[in-house]
Order: structure tokens, then sequence, then C-alpha cells
């Protein structure tokens, strides 16, 4: 069995990762696959936010003037949406739970982790897929694929499409079967379960909803291929089929699907917030429970994307759950607010995007309730509203979760620091290329820009033009990101075993792990956020002594009269 | 006064709990079979919503299939139900330590699969011959319940082949005595093979009796 | 907001304290009103009824949404500029686990406010919904990628002259939609092909078009609000916001909202008459068949035309442009002369595409009236006609000198392109 | 990738503490099984000593007292009723075992019994054999019933849908162990189930047209 070669003696202030080459193979050491997932995911993204930055090019006149036509635009958005949920978030939060789940959990590995191997493997060849669509006439029905446009009227990119879906819903069931048997099985004996890091609470209940809702996508796909190249017509209302169908079986999936996106955000904001606060997450069973009450409650609300097709008279009863999902995602908010009041509030580039977060993401549920009534529902459906509303919640909630995640466990990953200035000129540039890409676009979508149009009513060409500036800037922001990344990889500064003094399993090893993660078993602090007591700092300072000072963390203890040196910048 | 009253939570596990806890093998079996569940249940329904607005149709087809269409059906759950039968005696034999009587019940077994798969083939020869197609075909007669048909069989049916396969594979790591001390193996691949009996037992009833 | 809830409670604080808390409060709520009062002013014209009822609805929504939002950046921002960790200092915060009143109030008061927003939600939807007395029945059909509007009127009927014997005998077709402030309106909508979505910004009204399904929706179109007696009719953008193809984006028409019954009557009169009596000369009634948008012309081509009271002004672009048309015609496909082409075109649209475009354009049939897409020759030939005359390089009166087509010519064609079925 | 930051020295090495060491230290601090009373205290103390001035900012000293105000509505009924609703999903979340301690052992060779005995008697045959007798008697009885009652409708449909729904309990509960195996499995399936019979459930309500 192939195992990654990491040093077993974890000596202190050493980086000694896996050779490069090593995650070219089919490893099946869950670190490993952890960092393929998250750099494959990487790579998607990118493509997918040049795709981005096409489509708001070609917006700033509301005219076709950069595109050959409207097909080629509507392949934007399709391929776009499609890349970012599928294979940009989706299998981010995988592979974050890949790294870091057995690590929480003080567990040797995955459940599986052969099966781990084979559900990142189909990642790769379902992003082709994607990108092969291009070639061969792309799909151009939108990431919902509603049909008959998506059956009878697409191209065969439509096809490659399905099939690359079929290809990650595959991988994520297998995925979340994975974690699942990890969270529940894995745990050393005395963890309970309410002794868990928040983070795998939130994989689990992201886990539950994969392998109940995904097979719905699963099955809708199999139809619609079933329709496109075998001549059946489950869909198509001329010969028998029902176009509703596919919607309601599709927003089955498609709805929960927005949790499964989520969930592990809430699950990242949960651990950065109480660790750089180095305050205990104010009220933990109801941040764990309210994420089981979203798994459950998100599977009762899919129709209201469908409030301009369903019957009238079905409309209220989704009115009423989509509306009392908001209970629990508030729950979670003032939990929030509650641990960092009285902190000790670090303003380092993790807990700034953690932070961020929380201000963005208030902003997205508060459309999100607008969006639950049905009145105002019909007018701001499918509009820049509805654009604006879910980036809110997936660009300033996932994606700044996601980046929160990368500066907060970079270093165990690595093993050095990413730099903090870039990474507060990134902050700031993303929030601001953020506000400003996406707050306008509630206004247009308010007066009356239809989304997914290349073509537009000329009088909105000032803000669209205002937004793509700012999008651009947002584009920009991402390589303060990637370059961070490139440069600490190689000569960032050495983290050491916990920079942060964080209280989880995870930072209680070598960064990065050795083999199998801990030289012995290891010994949990069974209150995962216990800080500020003495039997915490007791504990880290134990740790400490048996890893040895963590360097990464100097800037954090700095003493006032700067006795210490400014901290070295990336590269010396 | 509050109580987050969270029990002892690393007690000595009890004899009951033991026999009860979850082994990871198993647990993801019973997990898969939860996301099957939610696959078939899409195809299901397409041919339930058929039924009900297309009742003639259906009517038709039970009458051009015959008695002597229901019973061959009938004859094939037969097949399935003794398969799932076979293999739960099997499973009791290598519980038991007697891995060539296991692997006597499991040819069974995997027989029962073959010959289910033989004469789904030959029923649907039948059908296409009757007008029956996957394709939707608006001349005939039956227009409409092809795909409806044909969609939630073929994939059960792939599921029985998948089977097989899985059967032959258990036999030949049994030969080996890779189960001799540790029967999960088998115990999974029973799961599995139960639960596609269990399909197999609501289509019958859904697509040929109803 | 939570926080002041609980210290009224408390007996135990000082008046200055609670003062405070009721300042915040207060705060909160009015910063929530100001939200309110003047976001809504982003809003378009309110042209119907709902519009009223809708914008009040989303208001309410945004004072109390304004109002959360103002409390968490609040705590946020306070928190952030208080308890910065300050250089140097290594210590931990306190060690608070959590507080069970207050997970009970920030569970409670959320749901309080989710459930009479739903109770408000549903009264307003349940009114929208309500059919109204003596409604305007309109007809509204959607295509990839224009609309046609299909009026009532019972001095139409079958076989008056406007060719059609089905059932859309008794309607008149409109290119766009006319309606009148305080005549409530019921549209019936269907799509021929793919979903449609049928959308007045300034009407606050939406429903899907689904093939295979016929749906509906109801407007109160009413007079807008500081617009002076001489803007009427107003003229807004019917959009569609359902994805439905590369043409998406321009699949818009018009809604005219006419001040009252007599300027509204105005327009149905001048429709029903031209109807009643077409010009006789082909070229005009050519272009009287397209102007009335009843085959969707207009959906995907641009032109821009008028003369002898009638006009033409389309901009769609899914389509390649019929600008002078006539120019273009006899030098297409060589052999060809402008008015074969042209009457080839429609007959089959697929014969020649020109580069750029897609084979997307109907396939009409030109004997069965039954056809889903029946066009029938008469109508073709003055189409043909009048597409003739739609030049860019000659004037009418040069035109009427020099035809760029052989009517006579197109009519012994004609009789060639009428098999029906031809695919 | 060389790293050339110090090594620990073995002095070091030797300080370092030992697993027996840190299981004492992180022995007993599990978190709270309640939130302890006086937190508004610890909160305040906090803030003085983190502000500048020791002084609370009047905001604080509201939130403070208002945190008072909460610990002291702690026994309300409404409080403890939400509490204890809360504590009782968590201990059935709590209740669901973990891991069997020695996972290889624990499924070697289970020795189920498999003898039949119904109304305290016991048949020859195994249970297994029974359980089939009585799944090709139920199909035997659905095709009959599918027959003779082709006409009623009304009667056939709930009828066969029992039968055929009575068929799968025997398989899930006897040949694929669930009366001997833990009750997660019978959630991991039902719960599915549920949904899957919720979703189709909705989609038969929803007028074709």
């Amino acid at each position: 069995m192939a195992t990654a070669s990491y040093p077993m003696d974890g000596v202190a202030g050493q980086v000694k990762r896996p050779a490069l080459a090593e995650y070219f193979t089919w490893s099946i050491d869950h670190k490993i696959i952890g960092v393929q997932y998250i750099v494959t995911s990487l790579f998607f993204f990118i493509i997918a936010g040049a795709l981005a930055m096409l489509i708001r090019w070609e917006l700033m006149t509301p005219e076709i003037t950069v595109m050959a036509d409207g097909s080629q635009y509507n392949t934007l958005f399709s391929i776009h949406g499609t890349m970012m949920i599928f294979t940009w978030i989706v299998p981010f939060w995988a592979g974050l739970g890949n790294y870091l789940i057995p690590l929480m959990l003080g567990a040797k590995d995955m459940a599986f982790p052969w099966l781990n191997a084979f559900a990142f493997w189909l990642l790769p060849p379902s992003g082709f897929l994607l990108i092969l669509g291009f070639f061969i006439g792309p799909a151009e029905a939108g990431w919902t694929s509603y049909p008959p446009l998506s059956t009878i009227y697409s191209p065969d990119g439509q096809t490659l499409w399905a099939l690359s879906i079929h290809l990650v819903g595959l991988s994520s069931i297998l995925g979340a079967i994975n974690f699942i048997v990890t969270i529940k099985n894995m745990r050393p004996p005395s963890m309970g379960w309410f002794q868990m890091p928040l983070f795998a609470w939130a994989t689990l209940a992201t886990s539950i909803i994969v392998v109940l809702a995904t097979p719905f996508l699963a099955g809708a796909l199999t139809l619609l291929l079933l329709d496109r190249v075998a001549g059946t017509t489950f869909f198509d209302a001329t010969s028998g089929g029902d176009v509703l169908l596919w919607q309601n079986i599709f927003w089955f999936y498609s709805h929960p699907a927005v949790y499964i996106m989520i969930l592990p955000g809430f699950g990242v904001l949960s651990e950065v917030l109480a660790i750089h606060s180095r305050k205990p997450i104010f009220g933990y069973r109801m941040i764990a429970l309210s994420s089981m009450a979203i798994a459950i409650v998100g599977f009762t609300v899919w129709a209201h994307h469908m409030f301009t097709s369903l019957q009238p008279e079905l409309r209220i009863p989704f009115m009423i759950t989509s509306m009392i999902i908001a209970v629990p995602t508030g729950i979670k908010i003032f939990g929030w607010l509650g641990t960092i009041w009285g902190g000790r509030i670090r303003l380092n580039s993790a807990n700034l995007f953690s932070l961020g977060f929380l201000s963005l993401f208030v902003i997205g549920g508060i459309s999100g309730v607008m969006l639950a009534a049905v009145p105002v529902n019909i007018h701001m459906h499918d509009t820049y509203f509805v654009v604006s509303h879910f980036h809110f919640v997936l660009y300033g909630g996932s994606v700044f979760a996601i980046y929160s995640a990368l500066y907060h466990w970079w270093p165990k990953i690595t093993g050095r620091m990413l730099d903090e200035r870039l990474g507060k000129i990134h902050f700031v540039t993303t929030y601001i290329g953020f506000l400003g890409t996406f707050m306008p676009q509630h206004i247009v979508g308010m007066q009356g820009m239809p989304r997914r149009v290349a073509v537009y009513d000329p009088q909105f060409q000032d803000l669209n033009v205002l937004i793509s500036l700012f999008s651009f800037l947002l584009g920009i922001s991402t390589f303060f990101l990637l370059y961070n990344m490139v440069v600490s990889t190689v000569a960032g500064r050495v983290a050491g075993a916990n920079p942060w003094r964080a209280l989880t399993l995870e930072w209680q090893t070598t960064s990065p792990p050795p083999a199998y993660n801990f030289a012995g078993e290891p010994v949990p602090f069974e209150d995962p956020y216990g800080y500020g007591t003495d039997a915490s700092k007791a504990y880290l300072d134990a740790m400490e002594s048996r890893f040895g000072p963590s360097p990464g963390a100097e800037e954090e203890r700095r003493p006032p009269s700067g006795a210490l040196p400014e901290p070295q910048p990336a590269g010396d | 006064m509050s109580q987050v009253a969270v029990e002892q939570h690393h007690h000595e596990m009890s004899a009951e709990e033991k026999a009860r806890s979850i082994d990871n093998q198993k647990f993801a079996m019973w997990l898969f079979i939860a996301s099957e569940t939610v696959i078939f249940s899409t195809m299901i329904v397409a041919y339930i919503v058929f039924r009900i607005q297309e009742p003639e149709i259906v009517k038709g087809v039970h009458e051009a299939l015959g008695l002597s269409g229901i019973l061959l059906v009938t004859f094939n759950s037969f097949l399935l139900l003794t398969s799932s039968w076979a293999m739960v005696m099997g499973l009791r034999e290598i519980q038991r330590g007697n891995r060539a009587g296991m692997i006597r019940w499991f040819w069974l077994v995997a027989g029962l699969g073959v010959a289910f798969l033989a004469i789904q083939y030959y029923e649907y020869v039948q059908m296409a011959s009757k007008g029956i197609t996957l394709y939707h075909d608006p001349s005939s007669e039956f227009a409409g319940f092809g795909m409806r048909f044909y969609a939630p069989t073929a994939f059960h049916g792939a599921h029985v082949f998948a089977g097989v396969l899985w059967c032959l594979l258990v036999m030949r790591r049994a030969s080996k005595g890779v189960y001799d001390k540790n029967s999960v193996g088998v115990e999974i691949f029973g799961l599995y093979w139960h639960y596609v009996d269990i399909v197999w037992v609501l289509l019958f009833t859904l697509i040929y009796l109803i | 907001m939570d926080l002041g809830k609980g210290s009224n409670k408390s007996s135990a604080n000082s008046p200055a304290v609670i003062g405070l808390i009721a300042v915040i409060t207060v705060l909160l709520g009015v910063g929530g009103l100001v939200i309110a009062q003047l976001t809504p002013v982003l809003f378009p014209d309110q042209a119907s009824a709902e519009a009223n009822q809708i914008d009040q609805l989303f208001k309410v929504m945004l004072g109390i949404g304004g109002s959360i939002f103002l409390l968490v950046q609040g705590v946020l921002i306070y928190s952030i500029i208080r308890y910065r960790k300050r250089q140097g200092d290594n210590t931990d915060g306190p060690t608070v686990h959590g507080n069970v009143t207050l997970e009970v109030v920030w569970t409670a008061i959320p749901a309080v406010v989710v459930l009479g927003l739903v109770i408000y939600s549903y009264q307003v939807w349940v009114d929208i919904q309500e059919p109204k007395e003596d409604e305007l029945v309109v007809h509204v059909e959607a295509r990839r990628f224009g609309w046609t509007f299909l009026y009532e009127d019972e001095r139409l009927t079958a076989g008056n002259g406007n060719g059609n014997e089905n059932s859309n005998a008794t309607r008149f077709p409109a290119p766009d939609l006319h309606v009148y402030a305080g005549q409530p309106v019921r549209l019936v909508m269907e799509t021929e092909d793919v979903i449609h979505s049928f959308w007045v910004p300034e009407m606050r009204i939406k429903q899907d078009l689904l093939p295979g399904r016929t749906t509906e929706m109801r407007i109160t179109p009413q007079l807008v609000d500081g617009r002076a007696s001489d803007e009427y009719p107003l003229r807004y953008r019917v959009v569609c916001t359902e994805l439905c193809g590369s043409g998406h984006g321009a699949m818009f028409t018009y809604v005219y909202l006419h001040e009252d019954e007599e300027s509204y009557m105005q327009w149905v009169d001048s429709s029903v008459e031209s109807v009643l009596n077409p010009p006789e000369d082909p070229v005009l009634n050519g272009m009287r068949i397209m102007a009335s948008g009843v085959y969707g012309c207009q959906s995907c081509h641009a032109l821009q035309d008028s003369r002898e009271g009638m006009t033409l002004s389309w901009d769609a672009v899914t389509g390649p442009s019929l600008q002078g048309i006539a120019d273009r015609a006899s030098t297409r496909v060589s052999g060809q002369p402008a008015e074969e082409y042209l009457y080839e075109s429609i007959y089959d649209p697929g014969a020649y595409i020109v580069p750029g475009y897609g084979n997307i354009m109907n396939q009409y049939q030109f004997v069965n009236p039954d056809a889903a897409h029946y066009l029938p020759k008469p109508d073709a030939e003055a189409i043909t006609a009048y597409l003739c005359t739609v030049s860019d390089e000659f004037t009418p009166e040069e035109l009427a000198e020099n035809p760029l087509c052989d009517f006579d010519n197109l009519l012994s064609y004609s009789e060639m392109y009428t098999m029906d079925g031809m695919n | 990738m060389a790293d050339d930051n110090k090594k620990p020295t073995s002095e070091e090495q030797e300080n370092a503490v030992t697993d027996d060491e840190l299981k004492q230290i992180a022995g007993d601090v599990s978190p709270p099984d309640e939130y302890p009373e006086g937190q508004a205290d610890a909160l305040e103390e906090a803030l003085e000593e983190a502000s500048d001035d020791g002084e609370l900012t009047a905001v604080e000293e509201g939130v403070t007292s208002a945190l008072r105000a909460t610990e002291e509505a702690q026994d309300t009924a409404p409080v403890q009723a939400f509490d204890s609703a809360v504590s009782g999903i968590q201990s059935a979340i709590e209740s669901i075992p973990g891991a069997p301690e020695e996972p290889q052992d624990a499924h070697a060779q289970p020795h189920l019994s498999d003898t039949t005995v119904l109304f305290g008697r016991e048949f020859p045959y195994s249970i297994y054999t029974m359980v089939f007798f009585a799944l090709g008697a139920l199909t035997i009885i659905e095709v009959l019933m599918a027959e003779l009652l082709a006409s009623v409708e009304i009667i056939k449909i709930p009828l066969l849908l029992s039968i055929a729904t009575a068929k799968s309990a025997l398989v899930v509960i006897f040949y694929m162990h669930l009366n001997h195996d833990s009750r997660v499995f019978a959630v991991t399936f039902l719960v599915p189930v549920g949904i899957a019979l919720l979703s189709v459930l909705f989609l038969l309500g929803i007028p074709a047209n």
C-alpha cells in the first residue's frame, strides 16, 4: 500500500513534506488526497473565474460585443456556474474535510482510503468533460439545464455536461459515505459527539445531505441523458413528458446542495472565530444542532426555486419552510457574535475573512428571506437580485470561508505561514471588489434586469460598467492569494506545530503531520474550545514542549515594546 | 437549572451494545443503499405518475402480456427471492466456518442471478416485438410506457449483473479463506443482494400487478 | 434588540443602562426604517395595483432586515474595534460557554418575525391571485425569441378575412401588449417551444410559460404617480426571464399602458379595422400582416419602416436584419431571383442560412390550417411582396418605376412551394 | 526545500511531556454539562481587564447587565423547557454508539440464532427458510389477487402495495439482519425511504396540467 513518505519522528522546527511527485500518483493517504482535491478545485476556480471576467467584459455594453453570439455568452455563464459549484466549492470542501477530519478526530486516515482516492480521481475527468464541451458544441442551458432547452434544443456538449455532473455526483456520494463512517466510528473513545470540533459537525451534516440528495440529481441526469441519446421523452411535454418533473427532481437535489456548499463554511467559521478570538464558541450545542436542523429543513424548501412555474396554490407551503430555515442560520450568526464579544480578536488574514464572511453573509441571508416571500419573489425571480443574493451566500459566504480556511490551515498543510501583509491586501481588495460587484446587482435586478442576458436595456449600462470594473478588481484580488501561496510554499516562514495555539487535535502534531498523522495515540483536549482556562494553557504548553515552539506564531506573541524584530517577510 | 445533559460519554460498552455496534463497511453499505433508494425513487416516480395519468395504456400492456407473461415474470421473481434465500443460507454457512457449504450456496446465488437476467432479456425481446420501445414512438398504442418501464427495470438489471460479478468475486475470495475469520465482506455483499431483491419486489408489484 | 428584551426584566439595572439599551433599540429600529424608506426609491414605476402591495411588503421586510443588518454589523464593528488584540497581549478571552436564555431569545425572536412575515406575505399573495371582476382576457404566445398577443373582439368572426380559420379567428394579433389603467387583465399564456417567463418589471408580475401547459397571471394596471396625461400611453418592456437560448436577452417587447378606456379602444378599433378591411395593395397588406405580429417575425428580425400610417419598429437581433432586404435578396443565392429567394426563405427557412445565424426559424405550413405553424399562402405572398419593397438603396418612387421583384413571377413561384409537410 | 530552523536540542526533547502527563493535564476538561452561573461576572471582569482604562463602556455595561438578567431568567419555565428539549436531542445523539472497541473481532463470525420460534413452538426449519416460504406464499397471493381483483382497483392497489411492503420488510428485517443489527442501520435505511416517499407523494399531488 502506497503511503506518503513523511518523517515519523516529527522533529520540531522542520518542514518535511511529501515529494511533489506523490501528488500526481494514486495515493491513498488522506492528506495527499486532500491536497489533490484542493489544488484541483483551485485550478477550476481560476478557469471559472476567468469565465466570469469574460461575462463581465461582455456586460459592459448592452449589445453583444465581445462574444460571437448569444449562445457563446450562454455557454460562458453555464460553464461558469457549473464549474464553480461542482468543481470548485463542493470538491474544495471535500478536500479540506479529507485533510482535516481524520486529524481533528485523532484518526490515522479516513475509514476507506482506497474509496477516498477513487472519489478524488473521478473529479479531474469530470472537469475535463466540462471543458471538452467547448469544442463539440457547448452546453448553454445554464447550470440548472431546464428541459426542453437542455434536451431537444441543445448541442452535444449538453450530453458531456450531464456525464460530467454524473461523475462529480458519484464522487461526492462516495466521499460523503466515507466522511459519515469516519466521523461516527473513528473518534478516540474519549471524544463524544459533543466534543467534536464544529467543523466535523458541519462535515457530518453536509455528508448526510450529499448521501440523501445527490442521488436525486443522479436520477434526474440519467433521465435527461436518456432523453438526449435514447429518444425517450421524460421531459418533453409535446410527447407525454413533463417539464416540471425535471425542475422538481433537480431542486430536490440542488436546494440541499446550497447547504452542501455553505455548511462546511459555517464549520470553518466556528473554528476560526473561536481560535482567533481566544474564546470558547458561544453555545456549542446550538451551533452543532443547527447544522443538523438546516440539513433536515433543507429538504423541504426546494420548490421556492420554482415560484414562477409551480402551481400557485403549492407555493405557500414552500414559502413557510423557506422562511423557517432562516432561524437556525440566525442561531449560528448570533452564536458567532457571542463568540467574538469580549475576546482577544486577532485581526490576521484568517480571521479577517471569517469576520468578512459574517458581515456579508448577513446581507445574503436577509435577501434570502425576502426572496422566500412569494410576492416579492415573483418580482425578483431570475433577475440580478437573485444573482446578487446567491453570490452573497456563495462568494461572500462559501468562498470567504474557503479563503479563511486556507489562511488558517495552510500552516498545517504546508508547514509554512502565508504572508500576512499580502493576506491583508488580498482581504481588502476582495472585500471592496466583492461589495462593488454585487451590491449594485441588487439594484439592477430590482429595476428590471433579468439574469443570463447578454443583451439588456441600455438604461442599466452605467451600473453594469461600474459592476464590471469592480469585478475586475475582484478578479485581480485572487492573484494576491495565488502569489502568496506559491511564495509561501517555497519560502514562507516556518509555522511549527501549532502557530495559533489552538486546542483541536489537528494542531497537536507536526506541520505537516507525519504519515498516519500522530506518533502514538493522540491525547485530545476534550473541550475543543476551552480557551482561557488554566488547563488549556497547561495543555498547550505541554504540547509546545513536545513539538517545540511554533516560530510561525512570532507575530502573534510579539511583546508591546517591539523587543523582537519585525516579523520577517516571506522569502527571508 | 439548565442541564446540558451529556451522558457519561465513554462508559463501558455493554454486551448488548457490542452486538449493536457498527462496523465501518456495513455502515458504508447501508449508506450506499440509502443513496440507491433515492436514485430508484426518481425512476419509480416517473412510472407511477404515468400509471396514474394513463391507466388505459398500462392496462393495455398487461393485456398484451397476458397471463403467461405475468406468470413468467412471477417465476422470475421467484428466482430472485430464492437467490436471496440462498444468499442468507450461504452467509450462515461461512459464519459457522463451513467454507465449502457457503460456496455451494453461492453458486446457486450466481446461477439464479444469471437466469433472472436471461429471462429478463427474453421478456425485453417479447416487449419490443409488441411495439414497446425505449424511445418514444407516438404511433405505438403503448406510447410512453416503454421508457418508463425500461429505465427502472434495466437499471435494476444492471444492479443484478453487478451483483453476479460481485458474487463470483466473493466466492473466489472465500475459497482462499479470506472470510474464515471475519465474514463482514460476505455480509455486505448480502446486504446489496437483498436490497436489489427488495427493489425487484416493489417493481414487480408496481409494474406488472397494479 | 434581543439584549434589550432581557434587560427590561431585570430590576437590578440602573436606569441609565436601561436607557442606553432603549436608545440602541430605537436606533436600530429607526435605522431599519430609514433603510426601508430610502431603498425602494430604486424600484421602477408602480404601474400596477400589485406593485403597491409588493413594494410595501418589500419595504416592511427591508425595515426588519435593515435592523438586523445594523445590529449584526454594529456588534461586529464594535467588537473588532474594542476587542482587537492589543500588541503583546497574549492572554485568552474569558471562558464563557453560552447562555440558554440568549439561545431562547435568538431562536424565538427570529421565529416570531418570520411567522409574521409569512402571514403578511400570504395575504398579499392571496390578494394578487384573486380573480377580479370583468377581467380583460389576453392570450399570450411565446416562442424563441418573441411574443405575440391575441385579443378577443366580437366584431371578428370566422372567415372574416384575416385568413385564419382556426380558433384564433375571433382574436386579433398584436406584437405588443396594450392595457389601460384600472382594467384588470388576465393573461392566458402558452409557449410554442421551450420555457419562457413573462415579466414586466414596472408591474412586478412574473409567470413562467411551460410547454404542454397553459399558465395564467393577473395584472391590474394603474396610473403611475407623477406622470402627466400627455405621457400616456406609457411604454414598458416585457422581458423574458427564463433562459430560452441564444436570443434570450433580446426576447422583449413592450406593454403600452393607456390612460383610459377611450385611448385603449382607439387602438383596438384601428387594429380590428385593419383586420376586417385589409389594404388591397399586396405590399401594404404584407406590411400590415407583419406589423400585426401574428407570425412572430418581430421576434427575431430587425426592421424600421413607416409608410401609409403604419410603422414597423423592430430591433430584435437573433435573426438576420430585414433592413434593406430587397437589395440583397437577388444576390444571396446565385441563380435565384429576389422574389423566389424571399418566398423560399419563408417557406423553408433552412434552405439558405445567412452566415452567423442558426437555423431556428419555424417551419411554416401553407395549406393545413390545423398545423402548429400555419401561414396561409396569400399571407406569404403578401409578405413577400412587401419585403420586395424594403430597400435602402431606392426610394419608393424609384421602386415603383423599377421593382426589384416581379410580382407575377412570384405567383408562379409560389405554386412550386405548396407541398405541406416538407421538412 | 530544506529548512534550517532550530532543531530541538536533546535537552528540549528530554523535557517534552510524556503521554501520561498529557493525559493528566487533559484529564478532566470536558466542556461543562451546563452553562455555569456567573458567566456575566466573568465576562465583566475580563472586559475590565482587557480595556485600556479598566472601565467598561456604556455599551458593555448594558450588555453585561442584560447578560445578568438572562442568567436570572434561566430558571423560568420557557427557558427550562427549551433547554430540556435541546438536551433531549443531545442525549439521543449521544446514545448512538461509537465504533466497536475492537472492530475486527466484534464481527468475527457472530453466531446469530436462526431457529424459528413461533407462538412458543420451535419449527424444524431455520428462520431464513421460513421467511423464504412466507415470501413465496405472499407472491402467489399477490398474483392471485391481481388477477381476481383486476377490476376492483380500489381494493387491489392498497392490498398489493401492503403485500409488497410486507415482503420487503421480511427481507430487510430477517435477511438483512436489522433484527440483530444496530438501530443506526434501520434509521439509515428508513430515512431515505421516507424522503423518497415524500417526494413521490409530492410529485403525484401535482396536477398534470
